[in-house]
């Protein structure tokens, strides 16, 4: 009882961090079956698994959950363990604010929960469009949960970038200025930015909504003079950053960890630094690109194509820059290597398709297909999901003390990409044969069969993956090879406190006079601060 | 459709161009290319159809001739003073007294984003294409404005510039305003400026613009807020890279 | 460190300065289809008085803070319960016009707007109860005093969007 | 494999599309084969060998960095363009000045199509060969999307917002459709067939449906009655005169169609089935079940039969 009193009760940095992770990996588990439903019911065409009502609760559900429960949070867990410890401050700005945006989050997550309890959960995808989501439509109390649950994540999200934001202003070591900032803390920072101008746009609409639903208000319901456009405005606005927001601090855990495992600083770190503005500028101006479908007006919808092209470059700033910090390197093959280099050729695949939804015409073909499924889960999964497994294997040592098992390590990799790029490649031809998403079922037309059992069979190979990972990550805490403070021979901040840290993070904290002080340290007779472009 | 060769305009340019060449000495050929660069830039704007179109048939022609008037002829033209040539005029009381008074990022910001704003009044700009004297001045208001705003900026001489991460700021700000005044009138029904809702023109112009390029009234203040939401945001974003990739090249102060 | 509180503050109201933005704008959009409901029913003498009284509220807000003084912060307080008075006058008379949230557009983005700064009024006028009741400290009262600026600052551009502009 | 629909267009529009779409296939399999080439090739000769030390310190170089900026700036562009340029070619105008010759109405979860002669129909959309036609499409309930992949552009059915696409087909033949955007319970069979057909059997097909059809007799006439009986009419039309808004599918001319509910092919059986046990092929539909005993559900069917 003692342990679970500390638990609930912590303001510690690492140990909320701690809790984040553990939630949402709780949250991984839950939407990772949903999945699994979403597939079994797919496998065959018209099975009867699950209901029509249900199914559309299941996907609505998983779609929620990973993106609001399972991503937002791990991220926001992981930055909130190590942003501390990369500027060298002992916690964040605000410790108990730290607290009460993880319980938000948290009971959030409980309330969106609950609804299966409660006459249903939501079941109108994870955009809600309006008037679907409206009463007339929807009249269970599930989107209710829904708009609450969202609401509550949303405050808490808002209250952790905050956090963020004040702790990297004020908190950083002597020496550790903003050009120096570890790669993961400068896309921390730039995200939370991103989070504070989109968050508001969500909490907008959703207030908006719960008016319409409880106080019978007409925003969205066109029926009695309201604008379903308005709602996709809005969502879209915030929705579209959101995307963003998902990817931006997986790109600063590749940035940290290709280079320590391929023995170079990172290629161009003012490119890649500024390119990460530059996509957080941009991404404000993308929104309508979920919208082409409506007619909304062809010079309109070219500068917003304009914009989604546009957000591409950057994108491509930084693939370039990971890819030529291998080259010239020493590679290690560390699991966490292995899931970074896998997340350089996934992404890539999950960027390219991206830019065939700005590509308006295409777009015209197959938004809303199985096509976009694909896309979105090569960027969410092949991306952040990739750069997360990376993040976890590179970083466990650090907070349990102890290395992950590199052999189910291996099994953990290449089951993970077997079975994704299995189930979610055939995805795209399925869209290109004209199967639409959100479908319980499909007609048996020529090769729609025997793609989806394709996918299904894969997802199963991707969910024994993730079992490997759980299993792995279980294992190694109890009989993992102790770490050590350094495992990886690595150069920013973090690794120079104990693994696990102390309570106030560190006795000293080395002197920072460059962007990878611990190489410093280590090279006294090169340090970086030295070398032309090091500093 | 016509191309206006206004000959004040024309001499205007002219003189502008000789005088860069008399008095701009230490330049590069890059900053020649800049500075005459934007001259010729303010030339197209001020004398191509884009003017006719912009005085009588399309607010998105006229926001275009703006978005050239303050955001790309001065940039360009401060890009193509030379720094020695600057110093130089600077060293001057006056000059330098009046530099300090305009250059506070305050008054410069207010001076180029007010003018943008204030411009965009429908009153004010209904009758500056009512009033060819109005005219004239709303766009010498937009170059001059222009140039104080972007001054801060691209100032040639090093020490005049705001600091990188305030640059930001500035630029930032100046972005989001004129996102508003764009995403308002992309959003919002046609009609701020009824000149352009049934222009009084020449015919067969008219049924180019209408049917031809498609652009109704709607359409027309759709893609004149849209420009200047878009294009102009991305003027100021590529400043904002350009100076925070600078910044990054540059070495740390110890 | 001074300057702590007021960062966070501040860069939590710039979240809330996006999503009042957010809430106009649904004022705006729908404002052609609610022109009508809002000239016949609105009390723009009655809304300018407590407006006034709001506005007022910021001044003795500013005179607590720079002199630490109780009185002061009350006069705040009073203030700010008479714009709260005063906004549900404006929705009782609405009320009795007819005017409901689930009646026209109007309605719909009025009450919507409207409510959601009543609720931060009444926070700010919570948490100064709060301070003054002796529990916060001086960093909370700078916080406090933000907040309550912004809260004035959204409220002027409310009153002119549907207040004023509906009467020019 | 079958090859997908985008591969096969039936339509100029659609043909745009296509086109577009394998070039942009071809670009972005070549900056693939790119990103993957560096990676590889980064990855097999420089994988760490042992007992070296550390390699060679870079940390950048401008040069590179400002080339791939600069070119995928470049391919943008280009995109852009074409992107601008195709649309222009298959998009209609955003308010036509000429009237619509299809209305296309989006119910949960079934089609309507109406046509300027009174013609009504659901779920089957008859187009002539060759010609293009100007659909306009609506909502009544929710957001739909319409969507014939082989021949027309997306469009979403926004309530309160009617959008216009051309319909066009190069080929005769039968174009499966169906809904696009997430519309609630039966989404997934809110599908539809637009038939091209060949001018004079369009003509023919379009004269025939806005004509009431014949007055039922004998088993039929029964029908009629308990169809009168049991308020089917307010749910469903019976006759091209009725134009009211209703959350039915139209019935004037159900005998000619080639499936129910957009899913099943019409024959007597499965109209039957459907009759007796509304909610058992298409669970949450809109019709509620009258509870009719197998001697009634014979003469509505009949009923059903003789409406062509």
């Amino acid at each position: 009882m003692k342990g679970l009193e500390r638990w609930v009760s912590t303001v510690d940095h690492k140990e909320i961090g701690v809790l984040y992770m553990l939630t949402a990996l709780v949250f991984f588990l839950i939407g990772g079956v949903e999945a699994m439903m979403i597939r079994a019911q797919l496998s065959l065409p018209g099975l009867n698994f699950l209901a029509p009502e249900t199914y559309n609760q299941v996907f609505t559900m998983h779609g929620t959950t990973m993106i609001f429960l399972v991503v937002m949070p791990v991220l926001a867990g992981f930055g909130v363990y190590l942003v501390p410890l990369m500027i060298g401050a002992s916690d964040m700005a605000y410790p108990r604010l730290n607290a009460l945006t993880f319980w938000l989050q948290f009971f959030g997550g409980v309330l969106l929960y609950i609804s299966f309890f409660a006459g249903g959960a939501p079941d109108a995808g994870w955009f809600s469009y309006a008037p679907l989501s409206e009463k007339a439509f929807s009249p269970h109390a599930g989107l209710d949960y829904w708009a609450l649950g969202l609401l509550l994540l949303g405050s808490g999200t808002v209250g952790s970038a905050v956090n963020f934001i004040v702790t990297i202003a004020n908190h950083r070591a002597p020496g550790m200025t903003i050009r120096r900032l570890p790669l993961f803390v400068w896309m921390t920072l730039v995200n939370s930015v991103l989070i504070l101008f989109a968050l508001p746009a969500l909490n907008a609409a959703l207030i908006m909504l719960l008016s319409d639903r409880l106080l019978h208000a007409h925003f969205f319901d066109a029926a009695q003079g309201g604008s379903p456009i308005l709602w996709q405005h809005y969502f879209w606005i915030f929705g579209h950053p959101e995307v963003y927001i998902m990817v931006l601090p997986a790109f600063g855990m590749i940035s940290e960890i290709i280079p320590v495992f391929s023995r170079k600083p990172i290629f161009g770190y003012g490119f890649v630094a500024s390119s990460t503005l530059a996509i957080a500028f941009l991404s404000y101006g993308v929104w309508v690109h979920h919208m082409f479908a409506v007619a909304l007006g062809r010079v309109f919808i070219s500068v917003f194509a304009a914009m989604s092209m546009l957000i591409a470059v950057p994108t491509g700033v930084k693939i370039f820059a990971w890819s030529a910090t291998l080259v010239g390197g020493s590679i290690r093959f560390t699991t966490a290597m292995l899931f970074a280099v896998a997340f350089l050729l996934e992404f890539t695949i999950g960027g390219l398709s991206g830019v065939a939804f700005a590509t308006v015409p295409i777009d015209w073909e197959l938004t809303d297909t199985y096509f976009v499924v694909a896309h979105f889960h090569y960027v969410l999964f092949g991306g952040t999901a990739f750069a997360l497994f990376a993040a976890a294997y590179y970083w466990f040592p650090k907070i349990s003390g102890r290395l992950m098992d590199e052999k189910m390590g291996r099994w953990n990799f290449w089951l993970v990409v077997i079975g994704f790029n299995m189930t979610f490649f055939v995805q795209h031809l399925l869209g290109l044969m004209g199967m639409p998403r959100r479908v319980y079922t499909y007609p048996n037309l020529p090769g729609w069969a025997a793609l989806n059992l394709v996918s299904t069979f894969g997802a199963v190979i991707l969910g024994l993956g993730a079992l490997v990972f759980i299993c792995n990550i279980l294992a190694s805490l109890a009989f993992g090879t102790r770490a050590g403070n350094d495992p990886w021979d690595a150069w920013t901040l973090e690794w120079a406190a104990k693994s696990p840290p102390l309570p106030e993070n560190f006795e000293t904290v080395p002197a920072v006079r460059s962007r990878r002080p611990l190489w410093d340290v280590k090279h006294p007779d090169a340090p970086d601060w030295a070398a032309e472009g090091g500093a | 459709m016509t191309w206006d060769w206004e000959p004040s305009i024309i001499l205007g340019c002219v003189a502008l161009a000789a005088g860069y060449l008399y008095f701009a000495h230490g330049r590069t050929a890059l900053q020649t290319c800049s500075f005459l660069g934007g001259i010729v830039v303010l030339l197209l704007d001020l004398v191509s159809p884009i003017d006719t179109l912009a005085d009588t048939y399309l607010f998105s022609a006229h926001v275009l001739q703006h978005f050239v008037l303050a955001l790309v002829v001065p940039p360009l033209w401060l890009l193509g003073i030379p720094g020695s040539a600057a110093e130089r005029v600077l060293q001057r009381r006056r000059v330098d007294g009046i530099e300090q008074a305009l250059s506070r990022p305050g008054v410069s910001w207010a001076a180029g984003v007010g003018t943008m704003l204030a411009w965009h009044i429908p009153a004010l700009f209904s009758a500056a294409i009512a009033n060819d004297g109005l005219h004239i001045l709303q766009h010498l208001s937009f170059l001059v404005s222009g140039a104080i705003f972007w001054w801060p900026v691209l100032a040639p001489v090093e020490p005049r510039r705001l600091a990188p991460l305030a640059a930001v700021v500035y630029l930032f700000g100046a972005c989001t305003a004129c996102s508003l005044l764009g995403a308002a009138l992309t959003f919002t029904r046609p009609g701020w400026y009824p000149a352009y809702l049934n222009p009084t023109g020449d015919a067969g112009t008219l049924r180019l613009i209408r049917t031809g390029w498609g652009l109704d009234a709607r359409t027309d203040q759709q893609f004149g807020g849209l420009l200047m939401w878009v294009p102009g945001c991305l003027v100021y974003l590529s400043a904002i890279l350009a100076r925070v990739a600078a910044w990054y090249r540059a070495p740390e102060p110890a | 460190m001074k300057t702590r509180a007021p960062l966070g503050m501040l860069l939590f109201l710039l979240n809330e300065a996006v999503f009042f933005f957010m809430l106009i704008g649904a004022f705006v959009y729908f404002r052609g289809s609610a022109l009508a409901t809002a000239a016949r029913s609105l009390n723009l003498a009655g809304a300018s008085i407590y407006t006034v009284c709001l506005l007022a509220s910021s001044i003795t807000m500013w005179r607590g803070v720079a002199a630490g003084s109780r009185g002061w912060l009350g006069a705040t307080l009073a203030l700010g319960a008479i714009f709260l008075y005063g906004q549900g006058r404006e929705y009782w008379a609405l009320f009795r016009q007819n005017v409901t949230i689930g009646g026209d557009q109007f309605g719909t983005t009025f009450f919507t707007l409207t409510g959601i700064h009543a609720l931060h009024v009444l926070t700010g006028l919570l948490l100064l109860l709060v301070l003054l009741s002796g529990a916060g400290r001086r960093s909370a009262l700078d916080s406090i005093a933000l907040y309550w600026y912004f809260v004035d600052a959204v409220w002027i551009v409310i009153f002119a969007v549907v207040y004023l502009w509906t009467f020019v | 494999m079958p090859l997908g629909p985008v591969f096969t267009p039936h339509s100029p529009e659609a043909q745009a599309m296509s086109a577009l779409f394998g070039a942009f296939l071809v670009l972005a399999t070549v900056i693939f084969l790119i990103v993957a080439g560096l990676v590889t090739y980064g990855i097999v000769r420089y994988r760490a060998r042992a007992g070296a030390g550390e390699p060679r310190q870079t940390f950048g170089s401008r040069g590179l960095e400002i080339t791939w900026t600069a070119i995928p700036l470049l391919i943008v562009t280009v995109l852009f363009v074409f992107t601008v340029r195709t649309m222009a070619s298959i998009d209609a105008p955003l308010t036509p000045d000429q009237p619509a010759d299809i209305v296309i109405t989006g119910h949960q979860w079934w089609w309507e199509a109406r046509y300027r002669n009174g013609a009504d129909t659901a779920n089957e959309i008859h187009i002539p060969v060759g010609r293009r036609v100007l659909a306009r499409i609506e909502s009544v309930d929710v957001i739909h999307d319409f969507w014939v992949p082989q021949l027309a552009r997306k469009m979403d059915a926004v309530p309160g917002r009617p959008a216009y696409v051309w319909l066009e087909a190069d080929t005769a033949g039968t174009y499966s459709g169906t809904c696009s955007e997430f519309c609630g319970m039966q989404h997934a069979w809110m599908r539809f067939e637009v038939i091209a057909e060949p001018e004079a059997d369009f003509s023919a097909w379009l004269a025939r449906e806005a004509i009431p059809p014949q007055p039922p007799s004998g088993d039929a006439a029964e029908g009629a009655r308990i169809f009168q009986q049991q308020k089917c009419g307010d749910c469903h039309a019976v006759s091209p005169a009725d134009t009211r808004v209703l959350p039915g599918p139209p019935l004037t001319h159900i005998a000619s169609r080639r499936l129910l509910g957009g899913e099943i092919p019409n024959t007597a059986e499965n109209l039957t089935h459907w009759i007796l046990t509304p909610q058992s092929i298409k669970p949450g539909n809109k019709m509620m079940d009258p509870r009719l005993s197998a001697v009634d559900v014979g003469p509505l069917s009949a009923y059903m039969e003789s409406l062509r």
